[in-house]
């Protein structure tokens, strides 16, 4: 619960700060709340992959980027129409979410739907289906191991885009380049 | 042939036409050889589904299945026929008359000018024997199409806005009206097959009849029916053989004959005649042929006279077939004919004023008459038979409306029949007597007739206009079929 | 059995044709391969459609894991027609695309563009197929980010914010999709559609369920763009390169609504379900996006972005079939879905043959192109009255279904309404067609020659689609039918 | 750790709406994917926190232990992760090309010099 308050009180800090850099930094000690929190809601897996992943490559990224462009970013002009909008978006979202919420099961409430239908045969069968302790991986590898597949693809997607953007120095904008078709 | 062919191929030698004119663009004497042959093949064609007719045959032709239930259907029925023939035998003097004018006036792209002449008198053969109303509806909208590059041929930016007007006005009519009214009906009665007697019998709430005829009545933008009439005035900057082709003949009458065909095989004469609220049709009429001719006698404008002209006695043709008696109704389909002819005689000879003296205004015509006799003498007998007096055919299509309208006691048809006539006589004799009575203005410059495909083809048209008032064989006898199916 | 195994190789096969062209810095060979692949997909999709249309729905599972534990891949009528277009189109446009690339994007980039268009095949048609709603989002997020870089190759600087700002909007969409899955699952503890469909109807009432409806239509919307959520679209087609534009207007919104369809009935099991006026929210904002965006679509002076306006308005129609909540209002959807991928298939790779030639889309410089470019301009003309609705085109079946269930409901200034604004539809084609066909040519432009053939002959392809399946739309509606029949719970 | 019904839900969805708003409200461009990883990460708590069974332990399959938290979302949101991460490498390679193609991360000045360009 704590941390949740923690975890609030970052992200408001991170969105705030004016310099990117802080802001980054604040970025990663917020994944390392989040991995925390996983931590303590059992999913352990979850946890080190978001350290890794949300606190380790993610703030790299942002770092590598905020080097080559501007640290600082710029004071968001005042302007009551520009601040209206965004407030009756995310408020309409905020409310259509706790209103959401109002009708969920209780928190780790042992008789919810998803405890009681399809999640028991991983917990159940994994062991003797897959032969691997940790349902999660069983899950992960088998059981849906096509989501796994698409990840890859996902990860193999943004690469690939990476590289075509800015791969090999390249440098915008440039000249049209008039390339002849063979 | 089979009458069955011969639909197909009434559809296909204009189509194949265009696209052999296409091929013989860049050689004008082989393209023009081409866009002859191919009218008088339509004409054979045409008048061997005509002959098929009176043996018997009843051809009926599904050729594709658009939506279930609903098809490109063709058959020859006596209105559609009388259109066709009108259509396809004017083509042929149109297209001569064409060669002298747009080699007399050194038009630009004359290749997609006759591409597309052949492919508007594909429209309108399906038009004409449209089976169903999908089927009319289809090429309906594929006339609007294939005339718009005609319109538009000068692309000049007056050209292109008239021509944008003319899109406008009918696609609007036709999309937002027509089509409607047709979902509609496909909705309430099930089917849009051209039904004599029509379709609706027992099928929709009365009151609601009213308001459809009203969406398919307006919806037939062509039909020029105020306040849609603002299309044809416009359409008067396409070259001349184009107004005399297609917005004396082809385009109009597929409006009127489309208004027709709707009245007696879609609502059905017997059932309109149950409706109360039905009235507003003849007075509506009744009105666009009185304003139209007070515009008309407004214009200096040759051409522009005779478009209100046109606007005028289209109406002619909507109010006989609102008048709701057999009489009339052969009356509508027989004015479709008579104002066929009578009105390409009279753009036919404006166009030969314009190649022959470069005039335009009425104002200008002092005299005219004595340096171009045929074309003038032509238009007298065109007028003439627009006023609706013998020797004319135009006099025997009035007649029978009229008829109608005293069978109907229909005392708004009569007063509006009389009061048009004065109308026309007004505006068209005038013309007739500054051309012949009044000496030349200074400083015109010394000319003769037009060249002589043009004053063939004029003298010919006048010449049948004469004909059909002794001899309206056909014509007529279609036009009285057409009446045994009203009963 | 090779039948037994088609789902699962219509996603792979692009997927694994994408992996080969990565390392193969070859343009010509990725080309063949990309082309092969777009084929290879298409064959094994008219293959499950003929399948499904015989034998009802498929049903594959991945790892032999039987759903709801596994994923689940299922094929009906619906998502076989889908599987269809996009593949049909994709090997359309992989016809078109070399010529065209190589004016648009540089030469060195060619070989790694083939793979993120396989990526992006391989995404969409996992959309189509998976019948696993998490799944679903795995695929929308290949589909997506593969877009984003596309996009993000146009010549124009501005096709970098457009795809940057498109990468935002949908990574919200996405999101979104995702926290309504989320609730879904919360409540009924299942991934599986058609398990979902069957466990939902016992918490329908939930707040929970409402809001999760909610979340994953606006996720879905943004993808879709409907009407408010469009803001990202008109740019993206604009600056991207025309292939991209022309694929991802005929495809990637067809997938997008072919997953809202999904994912609103077959697992909600109608908008009605929740008790939400849903229908009416749909019927004003699809009226809003027919008229708003044709009346933008008409001031634009660039042809790129008149067309996105102008699918902007044609996804206002398919909404607007949804909103009939009626089998004829969904084979109305349905039938367009299929007909406006043709129409602004045509559209685009015309423009892309304009693009190659003139070197711009701007409206202005198109002046007496009807004369330089016969064939391409020709193809624009019968894509244009195919969008209007003309007779004898694709647009004017659509249009047919559409009124037809305006009436059936009762909806009589709806059907009105529809026939109104394809007037103004009229109204912005016919200002192309105008200065293409009745302007004179500037001098620099004598000199201009048609397209090549491999271009003018795939849009050539599309345009004459427009007008086969505008004469015998048998087929269409009659899979159409079928498919909404299956998303109505008839044929599940 | 206390069991407090729904009020942890709450709290997600505030954080939730921290993330969407510097997204849409704020000009510099990354500052919006910055916001659009708190969103997401918020949504991976979401899911996360419906896995929990109260008195469970991690879904690692031991003999000693009986109640395990729900692994699906586990698995669910170790993609979601990685889905998360390759948005944003790729939004921050576009932001490299934006700030060479005009000089700017800010969504006003960019807009700015488009205007003027035009």
């Amino acid at each position: 619960m704590t941390l949740l308050g923690f975890l609030v009180a970052t992200a408001l800090f991170v969105v705030q700060a004016r310099n990117l850099f802080v802001s980054v930094i604040l970025m990663g000690l917020f994944s390392l709340l989040v991995a925390g929190l996983f931590m303590v809601l059992d999913a352990v897996d979850v946890a080190f992959t978001e350290a890794a992943v949300g606190a380790g490559i993610s703030t790299v990224l942002f770092l590598g980027t905020i080097a080559l462009v501007a640290p600082k970013e710029r004071p968001v002009a005042p302007r009551s129409r520009r601040q209206l909008l965004p407030f009756l978006v995310v408020g309409a979202t905020f409310a259509l979410l706790i209103f959401g919420t109002l009708d969920m099961p209780l928190y780790g409430d042992p008789n919810a739907p998803i405890h009681v239908y399809v999640a028991p045969r991983y917990l159940e069968q994994s062991a003797t289906e897959i032969g691997i302790p940790n349902v999660v991986t069983s899950v992960l590898a088998s059981y849906r191991g096509y989501d796994t597949l698409g990840e890859i693809t996902v990860i193999f997607t943004a690469a690939l885009g990476v590289m075509m953007l800015i791969g090999r120095g390249r440098k915008f904008p440039r000249r049209r380049r008039e390339t002849d078709e063979a | 042939m089979s009458p069955e062919t011969a639909i197909i191929a009434a559809l296909a030698v204009p189509a194949l036409g265009a696209l052999l004119i296409g091929l013989a663009g860049r050689v004008p004497n082989l393209r023009e050889a081409i866009t002859l042959t191919t009218a008088a093949a339509l004409l054979a064609i045409v008048i061997s589904l005509v002959l098929a007719w009176f043996d018997g045959a009843r051809p009926d032709v599904t050729l594709l299945e658009m939506i279930p239930g609903l098809s490109l259907r063709f058959t020859a029925e006596p209105l559609g026929l009388l259109f066709a023939l009108v259509a396809s035998s004017l083509w042929i003097v149109n297209s001569i008359y064409s060669i002298g004018y747009m080699r007399g006036n050194a038009e630009h792209n004359q290749t997609r000018y006759y591409i597309f002449f052949a492919l508007a008198l594909t429209s309108t053969m399906g038009v004409a024997l449209a089976g169903n109303m999908l089927t009319l509806f289809v090429f309906y909208e594929l006339l609007t199409l294939s005339t718009y590059p005609l319109v538009a041929h000068h692309g000049t930016p007056k050209a292109v806005r008239s021509a944008r007007t003319y899109m406008g006005v009918l696609m609007a009519t036709s999309i937002g009206l027509l089509l409607f009214g047709m979902i509609w009906t496909w909705q309430a009665a099930g089917t849009l097959t051209f039904t004599p007697g029509g379709v609706f019998e027992g099928k929709i709430y009365q009151p609601l009849t009213g308001i459809l005829l009203a969406l398919f009545v307006f919806g037939i933008g062509k039909a020029a029916l105020m306040p849609v009439h603002r299309w044809l005035p416009a359409a008067m900057v396409a070259p001349t053989p184009v107004s005399a082709l297609l917005h004396a003949v082809a385009v109009v009458k597929a409006g009127v004959f489309a208004v027709v065909k709707v009245i007696v095989y879609i609502f059905g004469v017997e059932h309109l005649r149950t409706v109360i609220n039905f009235d507003w049709l003849s007075i509506v009429a009744g009105f666009t042929i009185v304003a139209a001719s007070v515009v008309a006698l407004r214009q200096d404008n040759l051409k522009r006279r005779l478009a209100y002209s046109t606007v005028s006695q289209l109406s002619y043709v909507v109010l006989a077939a609102a008048i709701l008696v057999p009489i009339s109704v052969a009356g509508a389909a027989l004015h479709i004919a008579a104002h066929a002819v009578s009105k390409i005689t009279l753009f036919f000879a404006a166009g030969s004023i314009y190649t022959a003296a470069h005039k335009t205004e009425i104002s200008q015509l002092d005299g005219i008459g004595k340096r171009m006799p045929w074309t003038m003498v032509a238009f007298g007998i065109g007028a003439l038979s627009i006023i609706g007096l013998p020797p004319t055919i135009g006099f025997t299509s009035k007649w029978l409306i009229l008829q109608g309208a005293f069978e109907a006691q229909n005392s708004v048809a009569i007063g509006v029949i009389i009061l048009s006539t004065l109308l026309n006589a007004a505006y068209f004799l005038p013309i007739i007597y500054v051309a012949f009575f009044r000496s030349e203005s200074g400083e015109a410059a010394p000319h003769g007739e037009a060249p002589w495909p043009m004053v063939l083809a004029l003298t010919a048209t006048a010449g049948l206009t004469v004909v059909l008032f002794f001899a309206p064989g056909w014509p007529l006898a279609l036009a009285q079929e057409l009446a045994g199916i009203v009963r | 059995m090779i039948n037994s195994q088609l789902p699962i190789l219509q996603v792979m096969v692009p997927l694994l044709a994408a992996s080969l062209c990565a390392i193969l810095p070859f343009r010509r060979l990725t080309w063949l391969i990309a082309l092969a692949a777009s084929l290879a997909a298409l064959a094994i999709s008219l293959n499950l459609l003929v399948l499904v249309l015989n034998d009802g729905p498929i049903s594959y599972a991945l790892g032999d894991w039987a759903a709801p534990w596994g994923i689940e891949y299922r094929v009906d009528a619906l998502s076989a027609f889908v599987l269809v277009l996009v593949s049909a189109l994709g090997s359309i446009i992989m016809v078109f695309a070399p010529t065209s690339l190589a004016r648009e994007i540089d030469a060195d980039r060619v070989f790694l563009f083939h793979a993120m268009y396989l990526l992006n095949l391989a995404g969409l048609l996992g959309m189509a197929v998976t019948g696993d709603v998490f799944n679903l989002f795995v695929f929308l997020e290949i589909s997506s980010l593969s877009s984003y870089v596309m996009i993000g190759l146009g010549r124009d600087r501005r096709a970098l914010t457009a795809a940057f700002q498109y990468l935002i909007m949908g990574t919200v969409g996405a999101t979104f999709y995702v926290i309504g899955v989320g609730m879904m699952y919360m409540m009924t503890g299942t991934l599986n559609m058609a398990d979902l469909g069957t466990r939902l109807p016992e918490v329908a009432a939930t707040r929970t369920v409402i809001a999760a409806m909610a979340f994953i239509v606006v996720g879905l919307g943004l993808k879709l763009a409907i009407v408010p959520l469009h803001f990202w679209l008109p740019n993206a087609y604009a600056y991207a390169p025309t292939v991209v534009s022309a694929f991802l207007a005929a495809t990637a919104t067809k997938v997008a609504l072919y997953a809202l369809l999904r994912i609103v009935f077959t697992v909600f099991g109608g908008p009605a379900m929740i008790g939400l006026p849903v229908d009416q929210i749909l019927l004003v904002l699809a009226i809003v996006a027919m008229f708003g965006a044709s009346a933008v679509a008409i001031y634009q002076t660039d042809a790129k972005r008149l067309l996105a306006y102008s699918s902007l308005a044609q996804i206002g129609y398919m909404v607007l079939g949804i909103s009939f909540l009626s089998a004829t209002g969904l084979t109305a959807t349905i039938i367009h879905l299929f007909n406006h991928a043709l129409m602004k298939g045509a559209l685009f790779l015309a423009l892309g043959c304009i693009y190659l030639r003139l070197g711009s889309v701007q409206i202005e410089k198109m002046a007496g192109l009807g004369r330089r470019m016969p064939w391409t301009m020709g193809a624009f003309v019968v894509g244009g009255l195919s969008l209007i609705g003309i007779p004898l085109t694709v647009g004017f079946i659509s249009k047919w279904y559409l009124i037809q269930a305006a009436l059936e409901r009762g909806w009589w200034l709806v059907a009105a309404l529809i026939l109104l604004s394809s007037l103004l539809a009229v109204i912005y084609v016919w200002r192309v067609v105008e200065v293409a066909y009745f302007q004179a040519p500037s001098d620099d432009m004598l000199q201009l020659r048609e397209a090549p053939a491999v271009m003018v002959v795939p849009v050539w392809v599309l345009a004459g689609a427009n007008v086969y399946f505008g004469v015998n739309p048998q087929q269409t509606i009659r899979a159409a039918q079928s498919a909404a029949a299956a998303l109505l719970g008839g044929g599940g | 750790m206390s069991f407090p019904g729904l009020i942890n839900y709450w709290a997600v969805a505030a954080l939730m709406m921290i993330g969407f708003y510097a997204v849409i409200a704020h000009g510099n461009l990354v500052k919006k994917v910055i916001g659009l990883n708190i969103f997401q990460a918020a949504m991976f708590i979401f899911y996360i926190s419906m896995a929990k069974v109260r008195g469970g332990t991690a879904p690692i399959l031991d003999d000693d232990l009986s109640v395990f938290s729900n692994p699906l979302p586990h698995v669910l949101i170790l993609t979601a992760i990685v889905v998360g991460v390759a948005t944003t490498a790729l939004g921050l390679s576009l932001i490299v090309r934006i700030r060479d193609a005009y000089g700017s991360v800010e969504d006003e000045e960019i807009r700015a010099i488009e205007a003027a360009s035009d």
